[in-house]
């Protein structure tokens, strides 16, 4: 099978404009894969599965991955003047101090694909997609219609992570009921509070069942108190 | 049927460059089905929205959801190790294969080696796993046609010794949690193994006895043949594995392909369908249980000594390295993934399982579209599903 | 000819009927509760905690260290830890869980608790028959309940009691070797019956 | 009216066998508890285990699996209650017909079980309708069940016809329909049945 840089350059070669880079996956496997800008990937996914070299007509695993938004703190050397008094005098000295500037690194929602080959009987091609953010810019070109293997899978991304799949022919919720509202795979997700009986909650769970009960004893006396007024 | 019937417009099978029909050809009065989640066939809580025109099928959805238990969230929350008792539960007919592929998928991203021994002793139970899934799948699909019970009790009484191999090694009878990274949890005594050698010489008597009860059976096969029939390219194209996609005719079996563990030494082959229909799914699966029969022949001549597990692996404490990998085995219903990706900590930072189940259930309009409405339940029987891998 | 296939399948049938009144193999019932299948030594349903001697409260091997209620994949054990120490099986003067509770309407019978515990303090049982009509008494099992001998411990799983009586056995010589006159302090602790022993 | 146990076992032995019109009806409800077809995860594997020939549930008069829940007595939750599904258990459950049992089969059916945490899953079904049996068991052992089957047929001997325990059926103002949950935008609605699950006051963090 071709490399993965031989892969890059005949999609470069195939599909004139295609942004195509390489995501380089340190652990031991070694399976490189190819980041694909949304614009062109549906073009890029016909040459990959058309062309007779490659012949990548198998798609195995779509996933979804929620990359959060990052604060990333890090110490930059600042050039700045300072008052000071030296000797009895005061004196605007130049000096370098440490800050710690914090950023915001904005984050994604991801749809990672693995592709295959039947006939060449090589693989895996690992590709993916990333949306312009985790709010409003969540949409994505469908491979549905190129695999249709995509077509569960992409539907659960949907449902799960909320990324939109443009050119699906079917996109509703596949896991969860219809009038659900949330994306319980992302990780800012709150799950609904039942943790009415947790008798052997430890960690966060017992923090979460010990708010359930102050509100549920507060909640009884509250009743209570209202009985006892009537 | 009666003269007065009137057929549908042709059923087209969906082009593969475009969407699965919404709108299909419609005429006469139309009636809604929804089958499910509890109806009576014996694969759980799955639902089939089915649009009939008379006895026809003209549109069927699956509906899924009903068994979707988090694994994937709940195994984001807790360490590496702590997912393996979940796998067991994902295709809880065969929690072994489940165990391998999830091991495999970290192998992969620690880059882990597996001791001989521990390779032979996975190849042992993945075949027997292998078979016993086949049999009550072939049981579950003949009840599901209303035989009730008898293959399937046949299949149960070979299923029961098979268990109480997995008990007496693991503990457990369903849930073996036996697979540990690098290697195997507890090394099997000598006895075991033989065990193992007279419950497997007892192997080929089961499958000629299904063979003689069903291959040859009138109604079985004016049932299944040219039922649900299952063309190979679309068979690949929707992603279809297992053998589902091997009862099309497309040879693609991954213990060859990829030939993971130590498939690449024994001699086995890949039993291939013809038309893809039903009764090719069955006869496949027969087939299958027969080469799985071959290989534990092989595999049990020769189990080598030595440890059973990679001593770098370790149960507390596990952090692999930042990155990502994606594992797959052939489980008994198709490709089983893993695709994991780590940032350095003790759990997974995505943790996703590919399950054959769903990606198979793809074609399951296509296969029921024009078939009568008590062709769909056999239909879906062949696909051989397990919802807690389909949702899970 | 048409309806061969049939009678052949029919044929298969009768064999196993009228086979199931000569071979034991065709005839699998057993018939529980009055018999029983032949117990699997291997076999695990839920955990309990192995005491030596004769009082379960004197003779806990577990030291409250917490690793399996952290490793639990449901999270389905809870322990206290005590105040004081008491010494244990080695003869170390340890801590002792004076609350260890297991919620058995969660736990999913994986092992991993017996696996990642250092002190063998906790094993499998056998015994499933356990159930209840009441939800929420009945299914939390606290130290009292789960506490049970090491005789039993032997009684049910006899090759890796035999195993770990061999290591604690080391052990205790070792720290006794090694501690010299502190370790005669503890001779008076009821010792684990010798492998074997019922 | 009660009999006297030892002048029945004294006239058993005399070859006069008496019994009282609740002792019969109490056998004949015992011996013919027909469950439902119904399985929902791993649990419903060993249930088909159990039925099949080498644990034999037919023993107990409990073979016939009904696919109709008006034909049925018996409903074995076999598996995870997730949220998506509660709302059809509790249906099924309210489309029984008297007398009516529930045994909750493996950890996930009584309490959520090892799926507990996961945003879909129902943290028990007793949430919504009363439970008979509780096995605990991930899954049970076929025994664990028999075992089970064999409790309920204790508790439902020991049941009087009138009074206070009585069973359902012959309570008029005993509760027939449970409410059924509704899927709403976050989480099911209610979240769990007020009259059917008296939570214990718990205190984790206090001494036992």
């Amino acid at each position: 099978m071709k490399t993965i840089e031989e892969i890059k350059a005949a999609i470069e070669a195939a599909v004139p404009g295609a942004g195509v880079e390489v995501v380089v996956n340190p652990s031991p496997c070694a399976q490189h894969s190819l980041r694909l800008d949304p614009d062109s990937a549906l073009a890029v996914a016909r040459f990959l599965r058309d062309d007779p070299e490659l012949a990548l007509d198998f798609l195995s695993n779509v996933t979804g991955v929620d990359w959060p938004d990052r604060e990333i703190s890090e110490k930059v050397k600042v050039a700045r003047t300072v008052a000071k008094t030296v000797d009895g005098v005061e004196q605007q000295v130049e000096e370098t101090v440490d800050e710690i500037r914090k950023r915001v690194e904005p984050g994604c929602l991801e749809a990672v694909y693995h592709l295959y080959s039947v006939v060449r009987k090589h693989g895996p091609v690992v590709i993916r997609m990333r949306t312009g953010n985790r709010t409003d810019r969540v949409e994505l070109p469908s491979l549905t219609p190129v695999w249709r293997s995509g077509e569960f899978q992409e539907r659960e991304i949907f449902d799960l992570f909320g990324i939109v799949f443009n050119g699906h022919p079917d996109l509703r919720r596949i896991l969860m009921w219809d009038n659900f509202k949330d994306h319980p795979m992302r990780r800012d997700y709150v799950e609904p509070d039942d943790y009415e009986y947790e008798p052997t909650a430890h960690d966060a769970v017992l923090a979460k069942a010990q708010a359930h009960r102050a509100a549920a004893q507060a909640g009884a006396k509250g009743q209570e108190g209202a009985g006892a007024a009537q | 049927m009666t003269a007065s019937f009137k057929s549908p417009a042709e059923p087209k099978l969906n082009n593969l460059d475009l969407a699965p029909s919404s709108e299909p050809g419609i005429s006469g009065d139309l009636l809604e089905v929804a089958m499910g989640p509890h109806h009576p066939s014996t694969h759980g809580v799955f639902r089939m929205d089915i649009v009939l025109d008379g006895e026809r099928v003209i549109r069927l959805k699956p509906v899924f959801g009903y068994l979707h238990r988090n694994h994937e969230k709940i195994a984001e929350n807790i360490t590496y190790i702590a997912s393996m008792p979940y796998t067991d539960r994902l295709d809880y007919i065969c929690s072994l294969t489940n165990n391998w592929a999830y091991a495999l998928a970290v192998e992969k991203l620690v880059g882990l080696e597996v001791p001989e021994r521990a390779e032979y002793l996975r190849i042992i139970l993945g075949e027997l796993t292998r078979f016993q899934n086949h049999a009550s799948t072939i049981g579950f699909l003949i009840q599901e046609m209303g035989a009730s019970g008898t293959p399937l009790m046949y299949a149960f009484r070979e299923r029961e010794k098979i268990l109480d191999l997995f008990e007496s090694l693991t503990g457990s009878r369903m849930m073996c949690n036996y697979m540990r990274f690098g290697g195997c949890r507890v090394d099997p005594s000598a006895e075991w193994l033989d065990q193992v050698r007279k419950v497997v010489a007892g192997l080929p008597a089961f499958t000629d006895e299904i063979d003689r009860l069903l291959t040859s059976n009138e109604i079985l096969m004016a049932r299944t043949q040219g039922i649900g029939i299952l063309p190979p390219d679309l068979a690949v194209n929707a992603g279809i594995t297992g053998p589902m996609l091997r009862a099309s005719g497309v040879n693609y079996d991954i213990r060859k392909i990829d030939s993971y563990g130590i498939y690449n030494r024994f001699t086995f082959r890949v039993p291939l369908g013809e038309r893809g229909d039903v009764y090719d799914r069955y006869m496949i699966r027969l087939l299958e249980m027969r080469e799985s029969i071959r290989i534990l022949e092989q595999a049990l001549k020769n189990v080598p000594g030595g440890p059973i597990v990679d001593p770098k692996s370790k149960i507390r404490g596990f952090r692999p390295k930042p990155g990502e990998a994606y594992g797959r085995i052939e489980a008994p219903k198709g490709e089983l993934g893993f695709y994991l990706i780590s940032d350095g900590g003790p759990n997974p930072y995505r943790y996703r399982v590919r399950p054959p189940s769903l990606v198979n259930l793809t074609i399951l309009e296509d296969m029921c579209l024009g078939a009568a409405v008590a062709d769909v339940v056999i239909i879906f029987g062949s696909v051989d599903i397990v919802l807690g891998e389909v949702d899970r | 000819m048409f309806g061969e296939g049939i009678l052949k399948g029919l044929a298969e049938t009768a064999k196993n009927f009228f086979g199931s009144y000569v071979s034991a193999d065709r005839l699998t019932t057993v018939e529980y509760p009055e018999k029983r299948l032949e117990p699997i030594e291997a076999a695990r349903v839920f955990p309990f905690l192995v005491y030596d001697g004769g009082d379960w409260q004197a003779g806990l091997r577990c030291v409250a260290c917490q690793i399996c209620e952290k490793e639990c994949p449901p999270k389905c054990i809870y322990i206290e830890k005590s105040k004081d120490k008491k010494p244990d099986a080695v003869g170390k003067m340890q801590f002792y869980p004076t609350r260890f509770d297991i919620d058995v309407s969660v736990c999913m019978s994986c092992q991993i608790c017996v696996e990642v515990c250092p002190f063998d303090a906790i094993k499998m049982d056998k015994l499933f028959e356990l159930a209840t009509d009441d939800r929420f008494g009945g299914l939390i099992l606290d130290r009292g309940m789960l506490a049970k001998s090491n005789q039993y411990f032997h009684g049910i799983h006899p090759t890796e009691a035999a195993e770990v009586d061999a290591r604690l056995t080391a052990e205790r010589a070792k720290s006794a070797a090694k501690a010299g006159a502190p370790a005669a302090k503890d001779a008076g602790r009821p010792q684990p019956p010798p492998p074997g022993e019922k | 009216m009660a009999v006297d146990q030892d002048l029945k076992i004294e006239l058993g032995k005399q070859g006069v066998f008496i019994t009282t019109l609740q002792e019969l009806y109490n056998w004949g409800r015992r011996n013919s508890v027909w469950p439902m077809q119904f399985g929902l995860a791993c649990c419903a594997i060993e249930m088909i285990a159990t039925t099949m020939a080498r644990y034999d549930l037919a023993r107990f008069g409990a073979e016939v699996f009904r696919p109709s829940p008006r034909q049925a007595d018996m409903m074995i939750i076999s598996g995870t209650v997730t949220k998506k599904m509660a709302p059809q258990v509790v249906r099924l459950y309210n489309q029984m017909a008297e007398p009516r049992y529930v045994i909750a089969m493996g950890a996930c059916a009584i309490s959520g079980g090892p799926f507990k945490q996961g945003y879909n899953v129902l943290k028990g079904i007793d949430r919504y309708i009363p439970v008979d049996v509780h096995i605990p068991g991930c899954p049970p052992r076929p025994e664990a069940l028999l075992q089970a089957f064999i409790t309920l047929q204790k508790k439902i001997d020991a049941q009087p016809l009138t009074g206070p325990g009585r069973p359902r059926f012959l309570d008029a103002a005993a509760q027939g329909e449970f409410p059924v949950p509704v899927p709403g935008e976050h989480d099911l609605e209610p979240a769990f049945n007020q009259g059917v699950w008296p939570l214990p006051v718990l205190q984790p963090g206090k001494k036992d």
